[in-house]
Protein backbone atom coordinates (compact mmCIF):
# COMPACT_ATOMS: atom_id res chain seq x y z
CA UNK A 1 0.00 0.00 0.00
CA UNK A 2 0.99 3.21 -0.78
CA UNK A 3 1.52 5.79 1.81
CA UNK A 4 1.39 9.54 1.02
CA UNK A 5 1.58 12.63 3.28
CA UNK A 6 2.11 16.67 1.95
CA UNK A 7 2.86 20.09 3.56
CA UNK A 8 3.15 23.08 2.34
CA UNK A 9 4.60 25.97 4.43
CA UNK A 10 4.57 30.16 3.64
CA UNK A 11 6.63 32.64 5.18
CA UNK A 12 8.53 36.04 5.09
CA UNK A 13 11.96 36.24 3.24
CA UNK A 14 13.64 37.06 6.65
CA UNK A 15 16.83 35.11 7.63
CA UNK A 16 15.53 34.06 10.99
CA UNK A 17 12.87 31.80 8.96
CA UNK A 18 15.42 29.87 7.21
CA UNK A 19 15.79 27.90 10.84
CA UNK A 20 11.97 27.64 10.92
CA UNK A 21 12.18 26.21 7.47
CA UNK A 22 14.46 23.52 7.44
CA UNK A 23 13.37 22.65 11.14
CA UNK A 24 9.66 22.48 9.95
CA UNK A 25 10.29 20.26 6.92
CA UNK A 26 12.46 17.77 9.36
CA UNK A 27 9.69 17.91 11.28
CA UNK A 28 7.29 16.36 8.54
CA UNK A 29 9.88 13.75 7.57
CA UNK A 30 10.70 12.37 10.58
CA UNK A 31 6.97 10.20 10.74
CA UNK A 32 9.06 8.25 8.33
CA UNK A 33 11.52 7.31 10.74
CA UNK A 34 14.79 8.51 9.06
CA UNK A 35 18.25 7.90 10.01
CA UNK A 36 20.50 11.33 11.93
CA UNK A 37 21.94 11.39 9.24
CA UNK A 38 19.35 11.54 6.73
CA UNK A 39 17.13 14.33 8.92
CA UNK A 40 20.72 16.20 8.77
CA UNK A 41 20.98 16.09 5.00
CA UNK A 42 17.61 16.84 4.69
CA UNK A 43 18.05 20.06 6.64
CA UNK A 44 21.50 21.45 5.43
CA UNK A 45 19.72 21.01 1.57
CA UNK A 46 16.59 22.97 2.46
CA UNK A 47 18.80 25.61 4.52
CA UNK A 48 21.06 26.66 1.66
CA UNK A 49 17.67 26.60 -0.42
CA UNK A 50 16.27 28.94 1.44
CA UNK A 51 19.14 30.82 2.25
CA UNK A 52 19.25 31.45 -1.60
CA UNK A 53 15.60 32.61 -2.23
CA UNK A 54 16.42 35.23 0.82
CA UNK A 55 19.67 36.61 0.22
CA UNK A 56 19.31 36.01 -4.21
CA UNK A 57 16.06 35.59 -4.93
CA UNK A 58 14.96 38.43 -3.05
CA UNK A 59 17.79 40.09 -2.63
CA UNK A 60 17.37 40.81 1.42
CA UNK A 61 14.05 42.35 0.62
CA UNK A 62 10.75 41.35 1.52
CA UNK A 63 8.85 38.28 -0.08
CA UNK A 64 7.20 35.42 0.43
CA UNK A 65 8.75 31.73 0.00
CA UNK A 66 7.08 28.54 -0.36
CA UNK A 67 7.94 25.18 0.28
CA UNK A 68 6.63 22.32 0.18
CA UNK A 69 7.15 18.29 0.93
CA UNK A 70 5.80 15.13 -0.17
CA UNK A 71 6.14 12.13 1.35
CA UNK A 72 5.18 9.10 -1.39
CA UNK A 73 6.37 6.01 0.54
CA UNK A 74 10.12 6.90 1.65
CA UNK A 75 10.84 8.84 -1.37
CA UNK A 76 10.86 12.72 0.15
CA UNK A 77 10.16 15.75 -2.68
CA UNK A 78 10.66 19.26 -1.50
CA UNK A 79 9.98 21.94 -3.54
CA UNK A 80 11.51 25.51 -2.36
CA UNK A 81 10.08 28.57 -4.48
CA UNK A 82 10.53 32.51 -4.68
CA UNK A 83 9.05 35.23 -6.62
CA UNK A 84 12.47 37.17 -6.74
CA UNK A 85 15.10 37.99 -9.21
CA UNK A 86 15.45 34.64 -11.06
CA UNK A 87 18.83 32.87 -12.65
CA UNK A 88 20.22 33.20 -15.60
CA UNK A 89 22.31 31.39 -16.06
CA UNK A 90 21.69 27.99 -13.98
CA UNK A 91 24.36 26.33 -15.34
CA UNK A 92 27.02 28.67 -14.46
CA UNK A 93 25.05 29.64 -11.24
CA UNK A 94 25.08 25.82 -10.17
CA UNK A 95 29.07 25.19 -9.99
CA UNK A 96 30.77 24.43 -7.28
CA UNK A 97 32.31 27.63 -5.91
CA UNK A 98 30.39 30.53 -8.61
CA UNK A 99 28.57 33.06 -6.00
CA UNK A 100 27.32 35.98 -7.72
CA UNK A 101 27.42 37.74 -3.79
CA UNK A 102 31.29 37.12 -2.65
CA UNK A 103 31.41 40.67 -0.83
CA UNK A 104 28.38 38.68 1.09
CA UNK A 105 31.18 36.36 2.03
CA UNK A 106 29.05 33.05 0.28
CA UNK A 107 31.38 30.51 -0.63
CA UNK A 108 29.22 29.23 -3.85
CA UNK A 109 28.27 26.15 -2.46
CA UNK A 110 25.20 26.47 -1.65
CA UNK A 111 24.20 24.06 -4.74
CA UNK A 112 26.71 21.72 -4.28
CA UNK A 113 25.99 21.11 -0.77
CA UNK A 114 21.95 20.23 -1.93
CA UNK A 115 23.76 17.98 -4.64
CA UNK A 116 25.72 16.36 -2.20
CA UNK A 117 22.72 15.93 0.08
CA UNK A 118 20.27 15.00 -1.88
CA UNK A 119 19.84 12.37 -4.52
CA UNK A 120 18.15 14.85 -7.26
CA UNK A 121 18.15 18.62 -7.56
CA UNK A 122 16.47 20.09 -10.18
CA UNK A 123 16.32 23.83 -10.83
CA UNK A 124 13.95 25.99 -12.90
CA UNK A 125 13.65 30.20 -12.96
CA UNK A 126 12.89 32.78 -15.42
CA UNK A 127 14.44 36.11 -14.65
CA UNK A 128 12.69 38.65 -13.40
CA UNK A 129 9.78 36.36 -12.31
CA UNK A 130 11.55 33.84 -9.82
CA UNK A 131 13.40 30.81 -8.90
CA UNK A 132 11.60 26.75 -8.23
CA UNK A 133 13.69 24.26 -6.69
CA UNK A 134 13.20 20.56 -6.65
CA UNK A 135 14.72 18.41 -4.49
CA UNK A 136 14.63 14.51 -3.95
CA UNK A 137 15.81 12.04 -1.58
CA UNK A 138 15.06 8.36 -0.78
CA UNK A 139 15.74 6.76 2.75
CA UNK A 140 17.14 3.61 2.99
CA UNK A 141 15.33 3.59 6.63
CA UNK A 142 12.21 2.09 5.40
CA UNK A 143 9.83 1.81 8.21
CA UNK B 1 23.96 31.76 19.53
CA UNK B 2 26.22 32.55 21.89
CA UNK B 3 30.21 33.21 21.04
CA UNK B 4 32.87 32.21 24.57
CA UNK B 5 36.52 34.03 23.37
CA UNK B 6 39.55 32.88 25.55
CA UNK B 7 43.23 33.68 24.72
CA UNK B 8 46.02 31.26 24.97
CA UNK B 9 49.72 31.45 23.49
CA UNK B 10 49.10 33.72 20.58
CA UNK B 11 45.99 31.74 19.62
CA UNK B 12 41.91 33.38 20.08
CA UNK B 13 40.00 30.44 20.74
CA UNK B 14 36.41 31.20 19.50
CA UNK B 15 33.47 28.52 21.13
CA UNK B 16 30.39 28.95 19.52
CA UNK B 17 26.92 27.56 20.80
CA UNK B 18 23.85 27.21 18.57
CA UNK B 19 23.48 26.69 14.94
CA UNK B 20 25.45 28.30 11.94
CA UNK B 21 23.40 29.71 8.69
CA UNK B 22 23.29 32.59 7.12
CA UNK B 23 21.06 33.99 9.93
CA UNK B 24 23.55 33.53 12.76
CA UNK B 25 26.59 34.10 10.29
CA UNK B 26 26.17 37.94 10.15
CA UNK B 27 26.06 38.07 14.27
CA UNK B 28 29.43 35.71 14.76
CA UNK B 29 31.45 37.33 11.45
CA UNK B 30 30.60 41.36 13.17
CA UNK B 31 31.63 39.64 16.68
CA UNK B 32 34.48 37.73 15.98
CA UNK B 33 36.23 40.17 13.40
CA UNK B 34 35.94 42.68 16.66
CA UNK B 35 37.41 40.18 19.12
CA UNK B 36 40.25 39.42 16.52
CA UNK B 37 41.10 43.38 16.22
CA UNK B 38 41.29 43.96 19.91
CA UNK B 39 43.25 41.04 20.82
CA UNK B 40 46.99 40.60 19.80
CA UNK B 41 46.58 37.12 18.19
CA UNK B 42 47.10 35.31 14.78
CA UNK B 43 45.34 31.89 14.68
CA UNK B 44 42.12 31.59 15.02
CA UNK B 45 41.03 27.92 16.50
CA UNK B 46 37.31 27.14 16.33
CA UNK B 47 35.87 24.92 19.43
CA UNK B 48 32.71 23.19 17.19
CA UNK B 49 31.71 20.91 20.32
CA UNK B 50 28.35 22.49 20.27
CA UNK B 51 27.61 23.09 16.96
CA UNK B 52 24.95 20.76 15.75
CA UNK B 53 24.20 22.48 12.17
CA UNK B 54 26.28 24.21 9.80
CA UNK B 55 25.51 24.99 6.17
CA UNK B 56 27.74 26.81 3.56
CA UNK B 57 27.02 30.37 4.98
CA UNK B 58 29.73 28.48 7.71
CA UNK B 59 32.30 28.25 5.04
CA UNK B 60 32.02 31.69 4.43
CA UNK B 61 32.37 32.65 7.66
CA UNK B 62 35.57 30.02 8.46
CA UNK B 63 37.10 31.38 4.71
CA UNK B 64 36.65 35.05 5.31
CA UNK B 65 38.56 34.28 8.97
CA UNK B 66 41.10 32.49 7.25
CA UNK B 67 41.67 35.50 5.16
CA UNK B 68 41.76 37.60 7.98
CA UNK B 69 44.29 35.59 9.85
CA UNK B 70 46.59 35.13 7.25
CA UNK B 71 47.06 38.88 7.07
CA UNK B 72 48.66 38.90 10.58
CA UNK B 73 50.85 35.77 9.37
CA UNK B 74 48.27 33.52 11.27
CA UNK B 75 45.86 30.21 10.19
CA UNK B 76 42.81 28.65 11.12
CA UNK B 77 42.40 25.59 13.09
CA UNK B 78 38.86 23.77 14.57
CA UNK B 79 38.69 21.00 16.67
CA UNK B 80 35.58 18.43 17.69
CA UNK B 81 33.28 18.62 14.72
CA UNK B 82 30.18 16.92 14.91
CA UNK B 83 28.97 14.74 12.02
CA UNK B 84 26.61 17.19 10.09
CA UNK B 85 29.54 19.81 10.14
CA UNK B 86 32.29 17.38 9.20
CA UNK B 87 30.16 16.26 6.21
CA UNK B 88 30.15 19.62 4.86
CA UNK B 89 33.60 20.51 6.21
CA UNK B 90 34.40 17.54 3.58
CA UNK B 91 32.34 18.63 0.84
CA UNK B 92 32.89 21.86 0.91
CA UNK B 93 37.33 21.54 0.41
CA UNK B 94 37.54 23.51 3.54
CA UNK B 95 39.64 20.56 5.12
CA UNK B 96 42.48 21.02 2.20
CA UNK B 97 43.38 24.80 4.11
CA UNK B 98 42.04 24.60 7.26
CA UNK B 99 43.54 22.28 10.09
CA UNK B 100 41.59 20.16 11.82
CA UNK B 101 42.68 18.51 15.53
CA UNK B 102 40.72 16.37 17.91
CA UNK B 103 41.59 18.35 21.26
CA UNK B 104 42.18 22.34 21.87
CA UNK B 105 46.08 21.31 22.99
CA UNK B 106 46.35 19.70 19.90
CA UNK B 107 45.61 22.34 17.85
CA UNK B 108 47.46 24.70 19.72
CA UNK B 109 50.95 22.87 20.15
CA UNK B 110 50.35 22.22 15.87
CA UNK B 111 49.82 25.75 15.02
CA UNK B 112 52.88 26.85 17.18
CA UNK C 1 10.16 49.60 16.76
CA UNK C 2 7.91 46.23 15.59
CA UNK C 3 9.02 43.09 15.28
CA UNK C 4 6.67 41.62 12.48
CA UNK C 5 6.74 38.03 11.01
CA UNK C 6 4.37 35.41 9.88
CA UNK C 7 4.09 32.02 8.39
CA UNK C 8 1.10 30.05 7.11
CA UNK C 9 1.59 26.06 6.85
CA UNK C 10 -0.87 23.83 5.31
CA UNK C 11 -1.27 20.11 5.51
CA UNK C 12 -3.49 16.86 5.30
CA UNK C 13 -5.90 15.85 8.10
CA UNK C 14 -4.08 12.86 9.03
CA UNK C 15 -3.32 12.27 12.84
CA UNK C 16 0.77 12.16 11.68
CA UNK C 17 0.55 15.37 11.71
CA UNK C 18 -0.33 16.34 14.83
CA UNK C 19 3.16 16.34 15.69
CA UNK C 20 4.49 18.21 12.75
CA UNK C 21 2.02 21.06 13.27
CA UNK C 22 2.88 21.49 16.61
CA UNK C 23 6.81 20.94 16.04
CA UNK C 24 5.86 23.57 13.20
CA UNK C 25 4.75 26.45 15.73
CA UNK C 26 7.32 25.95 18.22
CA UNK C 27 9.96 26.43 16.05
CA UNK C 28 8.71 29.50 14.78
CA UNK C 29 7.90 31.18 17.55
CA UNK C 30 11.49 30.07 19.11
CA UNK C 31 12.83 33.41 17.39
CA UNK C 32 11.28 35.68 20.33
CA UNK C 33 13.40 33.43 23.08
CA UNK C 34 10.09 31.90 24.62
CA UNK C 35 10.83 30.17 28.06
CA UNK C 36 10.44 26.38 28.31
CA UNK C 37 7.27 26.49 29.80
CA UNK C 38 5.57 29.05 27.19
CA UNK C 39 7.04 27.21 24.33
CA UNK C 40 5.45 24.04 25.95
CA UNK C 41 2.01 25.75 26.38
CA UNK C 42 1.72 26.95 22.80
CA UNK C 43 2.79 23.38 21.68
CA UNK C 44 -0.01 21.54 24.03
CA UNK C 45 -2.24 24.34 22.31
CA UNK C 46 -1.91 23.83 18.76
CA UNK C 47 -2.00 19.94 19.57
CA UNK C 48 -5.41 20.48 21.15
CA UNK C 49 -6.90 22.57 17.97
CA UNK C 50 -5.40 20.83 15.09
CA UNK C 51 -6.16 17.29 17.00
CA UNK C 52 -9.84 18.57 16.98
CA UNK C 53 -9.59 19.34 13.16
CA UNK C 54 -8.66 16.04 12.62
CA UNK C 55 -10.95 14.44 14.63
CA UNK C 56 -14.05 16.26 14.76
CA UNK C 57 -13.92 18.33 11.67
CA UNK C 58 -12.91 15.99 9.36
CA UNK C 59 -14.54 12.92 11.54
CA UNK C 60 -11.04 11.42 10.69
CA UNK C 61 -11.35 11.56 6.65
CA UNK C 62 -9.53 14.04 4.18
CA UNK C 63 -9.46 17.90 4.47
CA UNK C 64 -6.83 20.18 4.64
CA UNK C 65 -6.15 22.22 7.73
CA UNK C 66 -4.35 25.66 8.29
CA UNK C 67 -2.29 27.28 10.42
CA UNK C 68 -0.90 30.33 11.05
CA UNK C 69 1.61 32.48 12.95
CA UNK C 70 1.78 35.70 13.32
CA UNK C 71 4.97 37.59 15.74
CA UNK C 72 4.53 41.01 16.53
CA UNK C 73 7.16 41.84 19.14
CA UNK C 74 6.09 39.55 21.90
CA UNK C 75 2.44 39.05 21.17
CA UNK C 76 2.13 35.70 19.16
CA UNK C 77 -1.15 34.69 17.34
CA UNK C 78 -2.21 31.83 15.96
CA UNK C 79 -5.13 30.12 14.08
CA UNK C 80 -6.38 26.86 12.94
CA UNK C 81 -9.15 26.49 10.52
CA UNK C 82 -10.50 23.45 8.58
CA UNK C 83 -13.19 23.37 5.77
CA UNK C 84 -15.27 20.44 7.95
CA UNK C 85 -17.98 19.41 9.99
CA UNK C 86 -18.57 22.67 11.81
CA UNK C 87 -19.49 23.34 15.38
CA UNK C 88 -23.46 23.89 16.23
CA UNK C 89 -23.15 24.81 19.87
CA UNK C 90 -19.88 26.80 20.46
CA UNK C 91 -20.75 27.80 24.31
CA UNK C 92 -21.57 23.91 24.96
CA UNK C 93 -18.25 22.45 23.05
CA UNK C 94 -16.30 24.88 25.24
CA UNK C 95 -17.59 23.25 28.17
CA UNK C 96 -14.67 21.26 30.76
CA UNK C 97 -15.28 17.38 29.88
CA UNK C 98 -17.99 18.26 26.60
CA UNK C 99 -17.65 16.22 24.00
CA UNK C 100 -19.15 14.52 21.57
CA UNK C 101 -16.98 11.83 20.88
CA UNK C 102 -16.63 9.85 24.33
CA UNK C 103 -16.45 6.51 22.51
CA UNK C 104 -13.26 7.71 21.14
CA UNK C 105 -12.04 7.53 24.76
CA UNK C 106 -11.90 11.78 24.18
CA UNK C 107 -12.20 13.50 27.30
CA UNK C 108 -13.33 16.85 26.46
CA UNK C 109 -10.91 18.53 28.05
CA UNK C 110 -8.89 19.81 24.59
CA UNK C 111 -10.82 23.68 24.59
CA UNK C 112 -10.35 23.57 28.32
CA UNK C 113 -6.73 23.22 28.10
CA UNK C 114 -6.32 25.75 25.09
CA UNK C 115 -7.89 28.58 27.27
CA UNK C 116 -5.75 27.36 29.78
CA UNK C 117 -2.23 27.74 28.25
CA UNK C 118 -3.07 30.56 26.18
CA UNK C 119 -4.42 34.21 27.14
CA UNK C 120 -7.51 34.21 24.15
CA UNK C 121 -9.22 31.29 22.53
CA UNK C 122 -11.90 32.86 20.22
CA UNK C 123 -13.72 30.27 17.89
CA UNK C 124 -15.86 30.91 14.50
CA UNK C 125 -17.67 27.71 13.43
CA UNK C 126 -20.26 27.67 10.98
CA UNK C 127 -22.07 24.27 10.71
CA UNK C 128 -21.25 22.34 7.52
CA UNK C 129 -18.70 25.17 6.60
CA UNK C 130 -15.93 24.37 8.83
CA UNK C 131 -14.02 26.10 12.12
CA UNK C 132 -11.40 28.27 12.87
CA UNK C 133 -9.80 28.57 16.06
CA UNK C 134 -7.80 31.86 16.74
CA UNK C 135 -5.44 32.24 20.20
CA UNK C 136 -2.94 34.43 21.43
CA UNK C 137 0.20 34.32 23.71
CA UNK C 138 1.96 37.19 25.15
CA UNK C 139 5.52 36.15 26.13
CA UNK C 140 6.58 37.62 29.06
CA UNK C 141 9.73 36.90 28.05
CA UNK C 142 10.68 39.65 26.21
CA UNK C 143 13.77 39.69 24.24
CA UNK D 1 6.83 5.52 20.55
CA UNK D 2 7.82 2.61 22.30
CA UNK D 3 6.50 0.55 25.46
CA UNK D 4 8.04 -0.97 27.65
CA UNK D 5 6.12 -3.60 29.99
CA UNK D 6 6.93 -5.39 33.46
CA UNK D 7 5.30 -6.95 36.40
CA UNK D 8 6.15 -6.38 40.02
CA UNK D 9 3.56 -7.88 42.69
CA UNK D 10 0.40 -7.51 41.09
CA UNK D 11 0.98 -4.06 39.60
CA UNK D 12 1.94 -3.55 35.84
CA UNK D 13 4.40 -1.25 34.89
CA UNK D 14 4.22 0.77 31.91
CA UNK D 15 6.84 3.05 30.87
CA UNK D 16 6.68 5.02 27.42
CA UNK D 17 9.01 6.58 25.52
CA UNK D 18 7.84 8.99 23.12
CA UNK D 19 5.14 11.92 23.07
CA UNK D 20 1.34 11.09 24.51
CA UNK D 21 -0.92 12.78 21.73
CA UNK D 22 -3.90 11.80 19.71
CA UNK D 23 -1.67 9.84 16.98
CA UNK D 24 0.03 7.94 19.65
CA UNK D 25 -2.82 7.86 21.62
CA UNK D 26 -4.40 5.11 19.24
CA UNK D 27 -1.34 2.60 19.78
CA UNK D 28 -0.46 2.93 23.17
CA UNK D 29 -4.15 1.88 23.91
CA UNK D 30 -4.69 -1.00 22.08
CA UNK D 31 -1.06 -2.51 23.13
CA UNK D 32 -1.52 -1.54 27.08
CA UNK D 33 -5.28 -3.62 26.46
CA UNK D 34 -3.43 -6.38 25.42
CA UNK D 35 -0.96 -6.55 27.96
CA UNK D 36 -3.10 -5.62 30.93
CA UNK D 37 -5.99 -8.67 29.32
CA UNK D 38 -2.80 -10.97 29.42
CA UNK D 39 -1.42 -10.67 32.77
CA UNK D 40 -2.52 -10.98 36.33
CA UNK D 41 -2.84 -7.61 37.60
CA UNK D 42 -5.10 -5.19 39.27
CA UNK D 43 -2.97 -2.40 39.10
CA UNK D 44 -0.99 -0.29 36.13
CA UNK D 45 1.59 2.30 36.83
CA UNK D 46 2.79 4.76 34.55
CA UNK D 47 6.41 5.30 34.55
CA UNK D 48 6.29 9.44 32.70
CA UNK D 49 9.90 9.65 33.26
CA UNK D 50 10.44 9.79 29.51
CA UNK D 51 7.58 11.39 28.35
CA UNK D 52 8.07 15.20 27.06
CA UNK D 53 5.00 16.09 26.44
CA UNK D 54 1.04 14.88 26.33
CA UNK D 55 -2.01 16.82 25.38
CA UNK D 56 -5.60 15.69 26.26
CA UNK D 57 -5.33 12.66 24.48
CA UNK D 58 -3.34 11.20 27.34
CA UNK D 59 -6.12 11.77 29.67
CA UNK D 60 -8.48 9.95 27.80
CA UNK D 61 -5.71 7.14 27.54
CA UNK D 62 -5.71 7.67 31.26
CA UNK D 63 -9.14 8.00 32.22
CA UNK D 64 -9.66 4.64 29.91
CA UNK D 65 -7.16 2.47 31.27
CA UNK D 66 -8.62 4.05 35.29
CA UNK D 67 -11.77 2.12 34.53
CA UNK D 68 -10.29 -0.85 33.32
CA UNK D 69 -8.44 -1.37 36.22
CA UNK D 70 -11.23 -0.52 38.26
CA UNK D 71 -13.17 -3.35 37.19
CA UNK D 72 -10.81 -5.88 38.38
CA UNK D 73 -10.78 -3.82 41.57
CA UNK D 74 -7.68 -2.12 41.07
CA UNK D 75 -6.46 1.62 41.12
CA UNK D 76 -4.01 3.54 38.64
CA UNK D 77 -0.27 5.13 39.82
CA UNK D 78 2.14 7.16 37.69
CA UNK D 79 4.99 8.73 38.85
CA UNK D 80 8.02 11.12 37.08
CA UNK D 81 5.58 13.18 35.96
CA UNK D 82 7.85 16.14 33.63
CA UNK D 83 6.79 19.87 33.84
CA UNK D 84 4.49 19.85 30.85
CA UNK D 85 2.99 16.38 31.53
CA UNK D 86 2.08 17.23 35.26
CA UNK D 87 0.78 20.86 34.50
CA UNK D 88 -1.53 18.86 31.92
CA UNK D 89 -2.37 16.20 34.78
CA UNK D 90 -3.82 19.17 37.19
CA UNK D 91 -5.34 21.33 34.77
CA UNK D 92 -7.74 18.05 33.69
CA UNK D 93 -8.63 16.90 37.22
CA UNK D 94 -6.87 14.13 37.24
CA UNK D 95 -4.51 14.55 39.85
CA UNK D 96 -7.74 14.16 41.93
CA UNK D 97 -8.76 10.41 41.12
CA UNK D 98 -5.32 9.29 40.04
CA UNK D 99 -2.28 9.10 42.56
CA UNK D 100 0.91 10.59 42.13
CA UNK D 101 4.05 9.24 43.06
CA UNK D 102 7.74 9.95 43.00
CA UNK D 103 9.25 6.78 42.39
CA UNK D 104 8.28 3.16 41.35
CA UNK D 105 8.64 1.78 44.80
CA UNK D 106 6.44 4.44 46.83
CA UNK D 107 3.81 3.61 43.80
CA UNK D 108 4.30 -0.07 44.48
CA UNK D 109 3.82 0.19 48.34
CA UNK D 110 1.34 2.83 48.64
CA UNK D 111 -0.77 0.73 45.83
CA UNK D 112 -0.76 -2.58 47.97
N1 LIG E 1 16.72 31.61 -5.50
C1 LIG E 1 17.64 32.24 -6.24
N2 LIG E 1 17.34 33.38 -6.89
C2 LIG E 1 18.25 34.03 -7.62
N3 LIG E 1 19.52 33.61 -7.78
C3 LIG E 1 19.89 32.49 -7.16
C4 LIG E 1 18.99 31.74 -6.36
N4 LIG E 1 19.64 30.67 -5.89
C5 LIG E 1 20.89 30.73 -6.37
N5 LIG E 1 21.07 31.82 -7.13
C6 LIG E 1 22.30 32.21 -7.85
O1 LIG E 1 23.18 31.08 -7.90
C7 LIG E 1 24.43 31.40 -7.32
C8 LIG E 1 25.05 30.19 -6.68
O2 LIG E 1 24.27 29.77 -5.59
P1 LIG E 1 24.92 28.88 -4.44
O3 LIG E 1 25.63 27.72 -5.08
O4 LIG E 1 23.86 28.56 -3.46
O5 LIG E 1 26.04 29.79 -3.79
P2 LIG E 1 25.93 31.11 -2.87
O6 LIG E 1 24.58 31.17 -2.24
O7 LIG E 1 27.00 30.91 -1.87
O8 LIG E 1 26.17 32.27 -3.77
C9 LIG E 1 24.13 32.54 -6.37
O9 LIG E 1 25.29 33.29 -6.08
C10 LIG E 1 23.07 33.31 -7.15
O10 LIG E 1 23.65 34.14 -8.12
N1 LIG F 1 -12.67 21.68 14.64
C1 LIG F 1 -13.83 21.18 15.12
N2 LIG F 1 -14.82 20.81 14.26
C2 LIG F 1 -16.00 20.31 14.72
N3 LIG F 1 -16.26 20.13 16.02
C3 LIG F 1 -15.33 20.49 16.93
C4 LIG F 1 -14.08 21.02 16.54
N4 LIG F 1 -13.35 21.27 17.64
C5 LIG F 1 -14.13 20.93 18.69
N5 LIG F 1 -15.33 20.45 18.27
C6 LIG F 1 -16.44 19.99 19.15
O1 LIG F 1 -16.20 20.46 20.47
C7 LIG F 1 -16.19 19.37 21.39
C8 LIG F 1 -15.25 19.66 22.55
O2 LIG F 1 -13.92 19.77 22.10
P1 LIG F 1 -12.72 19.55 23.10
O3 LIG F 1 -12.91 20.41 24.29
O4 LIG F 1 -11.46 19.74 22.34
O5 LIG F 1 -12.84 18.05 23.58
P2 LIG F 1 -12.62 16.65 22.83
O6 LIG F 1 -11.75 16.88 21.64
O7 LIG F 1 -11.95 15.81 23.84
O8 LIG F 1 -13.97 16.16 22.43
C9 LIG F 1 -15.79 18.18 20.56
O9 LIG F 1 -16.18 16.96 21.14
C10 LIG F 1 -16.53 18.47 19.24
O10 LIG F 1 -17.87 18.12 19.33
Amino acid sequence: MQYQNTMKVSFISKSQNEAFARVAVAAFVSQLDPTVEEISDIKTAVSEAVTNAVIHGYENGEGIINVSCTLTNNIVDITIEDKGVGIEDIKKAREPLYTSKPELERSGMGFTVMETFMDEVEVESIPGKGTIVRMRKKLNSLK
Amino acid sequence: MDIIYSVKRGNLIVKIYGEIDHHTSETIREKLDKEFKKQNVKNIIFDFSEIQFMDSSGIGVIMGRYKNAKERGGKIGVFNLQPQVERVFKLSGLHKIINQYNSLDEAISSLQ
